[in-house]
C-alpha cells in the first residue's frame, strides 16, 4: 500500500468570540470606515428581518425563512462581491441581496407573494430567489461557463444550505466547475439545521468543505460569525475564479437563530441550550464589541444606527404594503416572449374571473 | 369518537399499519422528531422507532432510490416527499426503476413503495409548493395513482396503497388536509383501488373531479341543485388506473359530463378521461363533454393564485353550458 | 445536390446557425470528438471549436442546469441528452427552472436553450432507449416541444427552435433518423413553429400523428387510397403548443379522425387532442374520435419491440372502424 | 488559518504489470488452487466476450458492451463476495454474474433483446442490469439499509464506471452510505473511458477513489488488472461492511479493451498508442505469467483450459439460439401483480397483432 494522494481542509478565522484578533488582520479590515460599513449593513439586516417576521405573525407577509445571527454571511459575501460578478442565490438572504441594490420592498414583495420581488430592479443578471434545494449551484456553473467561454474577468457567486449540499447538482456542479476550470465560488451556509435535520445527520463527511475534493478542488472552512472571515475569504476565492478560472468552496459555519421558516416551530426538535451556546458565538454583538474595544464605535452611534435602520425599514414597509397587486394578465404575459394563440382563449377565461370568495 | 382531518387520517393510517406490519418503514425529509413539515407522521417516531421511522438527507432521488432497494427485500418503504414540487429530481428513479422492477425480473423482484405527497395549491405557499402534475405518473405504466378528498377515503385508500404490491404515488391535497373533519374509525379497513366513488347521485349532468377540486365540485353541485340540476358527482381516487366503467355508467345515464381538475389544462388527466368518453360514449352525449381546469400557466405566487384555480363559478357555467346544448 | 437523412438534415441546421450565431454552443455527452452516438453533431467541434462544441461530464441533470445558467447571459445552449429515456434526471430542472424563469423573473432573465433528444423505439436497442414521453413536457407550462418526421422539418423546425426565444423540447425520431433522404437545401430558412403540416390531402378521414409514426401513416394513407378512402394527413410538428386549428378545420371537412401515437395511451398526447376535439368538434364527428397508440406498458425488449409499436394495419382498421361508425 | 481535518487515499497493487509481487500476498492468494481458478474465470470471460462480440456481428446478438481487458475486476470482485451478500451491477459485467450463478445463456438473452436474461434463475435476490448510468448505487444504499434495519450481517457489492462517478446519483448514494453507515462497497470500475470522454475530462479529481471523502468515509484505489489485489480489497471491504456497517468506496483502475459497445467505433477518438501500452498491463497474461513463473500452470494447461472455455460458450450459446421468444402476453404480465382490468383490451388486441412485416 502506497498513499497516492493526500488532502487538508484548512479553516480561517480573524475575530473569534470574544472578538479578540487570532490572526493577522486582512488589509480591508484594517480600515475602519469598512468594518463601520459591515457592521450597519448588518444591523440593517437584522432590523430588517425581525420586522419581516412580526409583518408575517400579522398576516402581512407570507412564509419567510428569517436570517437571525446569519448575518455575517450574507453582508459579508456580498461585500466581497464586485458589481461585474453574478450572484446566484437560494431563498435564504437579505445581506447580499442589499448589497446587488435590490430594494428591500422587492424582498417583501417576493416573500408577499408577488413575482416582481424577483424583478431585482437595480440588477440585469444576479439570479433570482431560488427554492428548489440545491438546484441553483449549477445555474452558477452555466453562468461561470459563459464568463469563460467568453473570456471575461467575471466570477459567479452561489449559495446553499448544509441541508443543500448532499443534493446531486449540488455535487454534479462542483464536478463540472472543476472538471471545465470555472470561476465560480460555492458557499455553503452551514446553518446547522436543515428544517429539523441537524447538520450532523446530513453527512458523515466532518466538514462540508471536505465535499471539493471530490470535485478536484479545494474547500475552506471559515467562521460564518466572523463578517472579516466571510468577507476576507470570499475575496480571496473570487479573486481566484476572475484570475485563475478555479473555483473554490467555502464552508461558512454559522448557526440559525430562527424557525426554519414562520411555518416552523424549532421547539419540536432544537435543544434550546444550543441554541443559548451559539448565541454567544452570533456576529452583530461579535463585530460590536470589536469596534468598541478599538474605540471605534460608543453606544451613543449604536442607538443612531439602529433608529436610521428601523426608519428604512419602515419605508421600505410602506412601499411594500402600498404596492398594488399585479394585473391578472400577468400570469400569462410571461410565460412566453409572446404568448401562443392557443393560450388567448385561456387568457380571456382568467380576466373574466370574479375574485373568487376565498381571496 | 373524535372527528379528525385529512391529515389526521393519513397519520392514522400509517400507524395503524406500521402497527400491524413490521416491514413498513417512513422515511423522508423532516419525518421523524418534526412529524413532517404538515405533521402527516406526526408520533410515528415516538411509536415506532428511528430505526422505523427515519429522517434522510435532503435529496429526492435518494429518497426514491433507496426505497426501492429497501422494497426489493421485502421492506415496504412509505417514502414522504415533502411537496410535489420537489419529487422531480426522483423521477428517473420513479421512472427508469420504481415502475419497472417488476417488468425487469419478470417478476422476480418487486417494488411495493408507496411515494407520499402533499400536492396542489391554494395554500399560499411559495414557488413551487404548489404543482398538480399527476398526469406525468398517469402517463408512466406501470405504477399506480392515488388520491383521496376525504378524511375516510385518505384513511381507507393509503391503508390499501401500503398493502398493495406495487408502486403507488399517493398525493395529498395539501388545501384539504385540514379542510373538514370526518368520523374515521381507526379499524384497519382498506377502500378498494381501481375504483371511483361516487359521491352523489344524479341525473341530468356527471362532475368527475378528484382531489382538492372536490371541495368546489360537490358545492357546485349544491348550487346547481337549487336551480334544479341534478349531478351525479364521481371522484375519481385512483387516477391510474382509471375506472373508466363508472365514469361512462353515469355520462351514459346523464348524457352530460364536465370534468375538473387543479392541474394545467394541455394533457392533464382530464385529457384521457374526456378522449376515452369520445370513444365509446359518442353515442349516448348530449353534449360536448366540458373541461374546466387550471390554466396552462406557471401557478402565481401567493399573491394571484386564487385566481388560478377553478372556482365553483365555472363549474356551474360549464354545467348550465352543457345543458343548455342543442 | 445530394439528398440527406434526417440525422444530416440534424447536423446541417446545427453547422448553419452556428456559422451564423456566435452565440450557439452546443453540449452534451459524447457530442464532440465523437460527434454524437448517432452522429447528429458530427465536424461540429472541427468546425466551430472546443469551447463551443463541448462534452459534459456524465450527468444529466448538470447539462440541464448549466444550459440554463449560460442560456440567461445570452448565449443559445443547444444540448444533447444521448437518449430520451435519460432525460429524466434533467427534468427538475426543465420543469422547475428553465421552463420558469422568464415567468419567475418577468422576463428580466430569459432561458432561450433547445433541449435535443432523440427518442421513440423501434432500432432494438436496449431498455431506456426507446421512450416517447412527449406527454410529460406537452404538460409543463413554459416549454415548446417540437417534433421533426422530414429531414426538411428537421431541419427547418431546428433552425427555430434555436431562433426561438424560450426553451424547447426538440426530440427526434431516432426510427426514422437514417430512413428516407431528401434533398434539403442548407439555405438557413426555418419553418414555423406552432403550426400542423398537412402532409397529403384528403376528404374521408383525418390522421393525426408526429415524429416516427409518420411512416406508417402515410403508409397507411397510401394504402387506404388504393381503397378509395381518402385521407388527410396532419403531422402535427408542434405539439406544444399544439396548433389545434388546422386538425379542427380538417376534422369539420372529412367528419372523421384517427389519432397515433407510439407512446402509451394513457394521458398521452393523444387524449389531448381528442378531448378538444370533443369540446369543439362535436357536431362535425360523424364518428368517434380513434386512437392508435403505444400500450399502457414499458417498451419490451428488443426482441418483441415491434409488437409494442402501433402497425400500418392496426391504422387501417381503426380508420375502416370510424367510416363504418353510424 | 489552521488545519482542521486531513486525508489521505491509499493504493493497493500485488502483482505488478511483470508479474512481480511488491506487497506481501493476502492469505488467499497463497493457495495456487484458489489463484488457478480465478485465472479459469477470467479465461472463460474472456472467451465468452469475444463469442458475444461475433454473435453481434453475425446480428445474433444486440448491442453487447465487451469486458476485454477488464476480468480481473469482475472475476475479483465476484469472488470476494459471500452468496449471502447482495450484487447491484450495472450493464458491463461478466465475472461477478457468472459467480452468482447467472448462466451465460441469460447473459446472452440480456443482450440478445429478452427479459428473461435479468431472471437470473440461481439467485432471488440480486439486481439486474441496469441501464441508467449512475442510478443503481442508490438501490445498494437501500438493500444496505434493510439489512442494517434488520440486523443482518450481509453486504451489498455495487458497481458503477468512471463516467457513472459523475452522476448526482452516485454522490447521493455514497452520503447516505456514510450518513447512516450503511455495510455496502462502492465500486468503480475506472476503464478510462465513458464512451468518448476520458477519465480526465470526467472530473478534477485526481483520483476517484477520494470521492468518498465528501462522503466521510474511506476510499482506495487499487490495481484492477491485479486480480489478486481486486479479490483482496473488495473482500476487505465487504467483511468491514458486513462487521461494522462501514462503507467503503474502490476505484478499480483498467482499461477498456474495446468499443464502448458493439455499436461504438473507438477508432474515432481513442489514440491507439494508449491502448497498446496499457494492454501490457492486462489482467489475464499477468496471472498466468505469475502462475507459469511459480511453476504451477503449463502451456498444455492453458491449451486444455481454453479449450474447455470455449466448449461451454458454445453449449451457452446453443441454449441462448435454441431458446425460443417469450410469449406477447408478457408484454403486459409482469407489469402489476395482477394487470388491472382496464389494461385487458389492450392486452386482447395486442395478442391479435399480426406479425409486422418489418419484424
Ligand atoms: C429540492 C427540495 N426539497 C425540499 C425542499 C423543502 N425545503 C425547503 S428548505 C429545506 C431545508 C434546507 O436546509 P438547508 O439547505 O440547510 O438551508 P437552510 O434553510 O438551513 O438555510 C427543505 C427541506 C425544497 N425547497 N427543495
Ligand atoms: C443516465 C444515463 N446517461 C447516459 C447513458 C448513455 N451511456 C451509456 S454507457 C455511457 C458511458 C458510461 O461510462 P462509464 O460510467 O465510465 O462506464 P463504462 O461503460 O466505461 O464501463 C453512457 C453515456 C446512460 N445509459 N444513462
Ligand atoms: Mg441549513
Ligand atoms: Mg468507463
Amino acid at each position: 500500500m502506497e498513499v497516492i494522494a493526500r488532502f487538508e481542509v484548512p479553516y480561517y478565522q480573524y475575530l473569534n468570540e470574544e472578538s479578540a484578533v487570532v490572526a493577522p488582520l486582512p488589509e480591508f479590515a484594517k480600515d475602519p470606515e469598512q468594518l463601520l460599513h459591515l457592521y450597519r449593513l448588518m444591523v440593517l439586516v437584522r432590523t430588517f428581518d425581525a420586522k419581516a417576521i412580526a409583518l408575517q405573525r400579522t398576516g402581512k407577509l407570507g412564509t419567510y425563512p428569517s436570517t437571525r445571527g446569519q448575518e455575517a454571511v450574507f453582508v459579508g459575501m456580498g461585500n466581497a462581491l464586485a458589481k461585474t460578478d453574478i450572484y446566484v442565490p437560494y431563498y435564504r438572504d437579505i445581506g447580499t441581496l442589499l448589497q446587488r441594490g435590490v430594494k428591500l420592498s422587492e424582498y417583501l414583495l417576493y416573500w408577499g407573494g408577488d413575482e416582481r420581488g424577483n424583478v431585482f430592479s437595480a440588477d440585469k443578471d444576479d439570479f433570482p430567489f431560488s427554492v428548489p434545494v440545491g438546484s441553483q449551484p449549477l445555474h452558477a456553473a452555466g453562468i461561470a461557463t459563459a464568463f469563460k467561454i467568453r473570456h471575461q474577468k467575471r466570477a459567479v457567486l452561489t449559495v446553499t444550505g448544509d441541508g443543500g449540499s448532499s443534493e446531486g447538482d449540488f455535487y454534479e456542479a462542483l464536478n463540472v466547475a472543476g472538471s471545465w476550470q470555472l470561476p465560480v465560488v460555492f458557499v455553503v451556509s452551514n446553518n446547522q439545521w436543515a428544517i429539523s435535520v441537524p447538520r450532523s445527520a446530513q453527512t458523515a463527511a466532518q466538514t462540508i468543505a471536505q465535499k471539493a475534493i471530490a470535485a478536484g478542488f479545494s474547500g475552506e472552512q471559515v467562521d460564518g460569525n466572523d463578517v472579516i472571515a466571510v468577507r476576507d475569504r470570499v475575496a480571496a476565492a473570487l479573486q481566484k475564479a476572475r484570475e485563475k478560472n478555479e473555483p473554490t468552496l467555502l464552508e461558512l459555519v454559522c448557526y440559525r437563530h430562527h424557525d426554519h421558516t414562520t411555518a416552523d416551530d424549532a421547539t419540536r426538535y432544537e435543544p434550546q441550550e444550543i441554541r443559548e451556546i451559539e448565541w454567544k458565538k452570533e456576529p452583530v454583538a461579535r463585530l460590536r464589541r470589536y469596534l468598541e474595544n478599538n474605540k471605534l464605535w460608543t453606544e451613543e452611534q449604536d442607538k443612531k444606527c439602529h433608529e436610521a435602520c428601523a426608519a428604512e425599514v419602515e419605508e421600505a414597509v410602506t412601499e411594500y404594503l402600498n404596492t398594488p397587486p399585479q394585473p391578472l394578465e400577468s400570469i400569462f404575459d410571461y410565460l412566453y416572449a409572446r404568448l401562443p394563440d392557443i393560450y388567448a382563449e385561456q387568457r380571456e377565461t382568467l380576466l373574466k374571473k370574479e375574485v373568487p370568495a376565498h381571496g | 369518537m373524535a372527528d379528525i382531518s385529512l391529515l389526521e387520517a393519513i397519520t392514522q393510517a400509517l400507524a395503524y399499519e406500521m402497527g400491524v406490519d413490521p416491514n413498513i418503514i417512513v422515511l423522508g425529509e423532516d419525518v421523524a422528531k418534526n412529524g413532517g413539515v404538515f405533521r402527516a407522521t406526526l408520533g410515528l417516531l415516538d411509536k415506532f422507532g428511528s430505526e422505523r421511522v427515519r429522517d434522510t438527507p435532503l435529496a429526492e432521488s435518494m429518497i426514491a432510490g433507496i426505497s426501492i432497494g429497501m422494497a426489493t427485500q421485502g421492506l415496504k418503504p412509505v417514502a414522504e416527499f415533502q411537496f410535489m414540487g420537489f419529487i422531480y429530481p426522483a423521477l428517473d428513479q420513479i421512472i427508469n426503476h420504481a415502475a419497472r422492477i417488476r417488468n425487469r425480473t419478470r417478476g422476480r423482484l418487486t417494488c411495493p413503495v408507496v411515494f407520499r405527497a402533499p400536492y396542489g395549491c391554494g395554500i399560499r405557499a411559495p414557488e413551487h409548493h404548489s404543482e398538480s402534475t399527476e398526469a406525468m405518473f398517469a402517463h408512466t405504466p406501470g405504477l399506480r395513482v392515488v388520491i383521496p378528498s376525504s378524511p375516510a377515503r385518505a384513511y381507507g385508500l393509503l391503508l390499501a396503497s401500503i398493502r398493495d404490491p406495487d408502486p403507488v404515488i399517493f398525493l395529498e391535497p395539501s388545501r384539504l388536509y385540514r379542510w373538514s373533519k370526518q368520523d374515521v374509525p381507526d379499524d384497519g379497513k382498506a377502500l378498494p383501488l381501481d375504483v371511483c366513488f361516487t359521491l352523489r347521485v344524479g341525473t341530468d349532468v356527471t362532475l368527475v373531479a378528484w382531489g382538492a377540486m372536490m371541495k368546489e365540485t360537490l358545492a357546485a353541485a349544491d348550487a346547481l341543485a337549487k336551480e334544479g340540476i341534478s349531478a351525479e358527482v364521481i371522484d375519481v381516487a385512483t387516477i391510474k388506473p382509471l375506472d373508466i366503467d363508472t365514469i361512462l355508467a353515469s355520462v351514459e345515464k346523464t348524457g352530460r359530463c364536465v370534468i375538473i381538475h387543479e392541474a394545467p389544462r394541455t394533457c392533464g388527466v382530464g385529457a384521457d378521461i374526456s378522449a376515452q368518453i369520445a370513444e365509446r360514449g359518442l353515442m349516448f352525449l348530449k353534449a360536448p363533454v366540458q373541461r374546466v381546469t387550471g390554466f396552462d400557466t406557471i401557478v402565481p405566487y401567493a399573491r394571484l393564485e386564487k385566481f388560478y384555480l377553478p372556482s365553483e363559478q365555472q363549474i356551474i357555467e360549464a354545467v348550465n353550458n352543457v345543458m343548455e346544448f342543442a
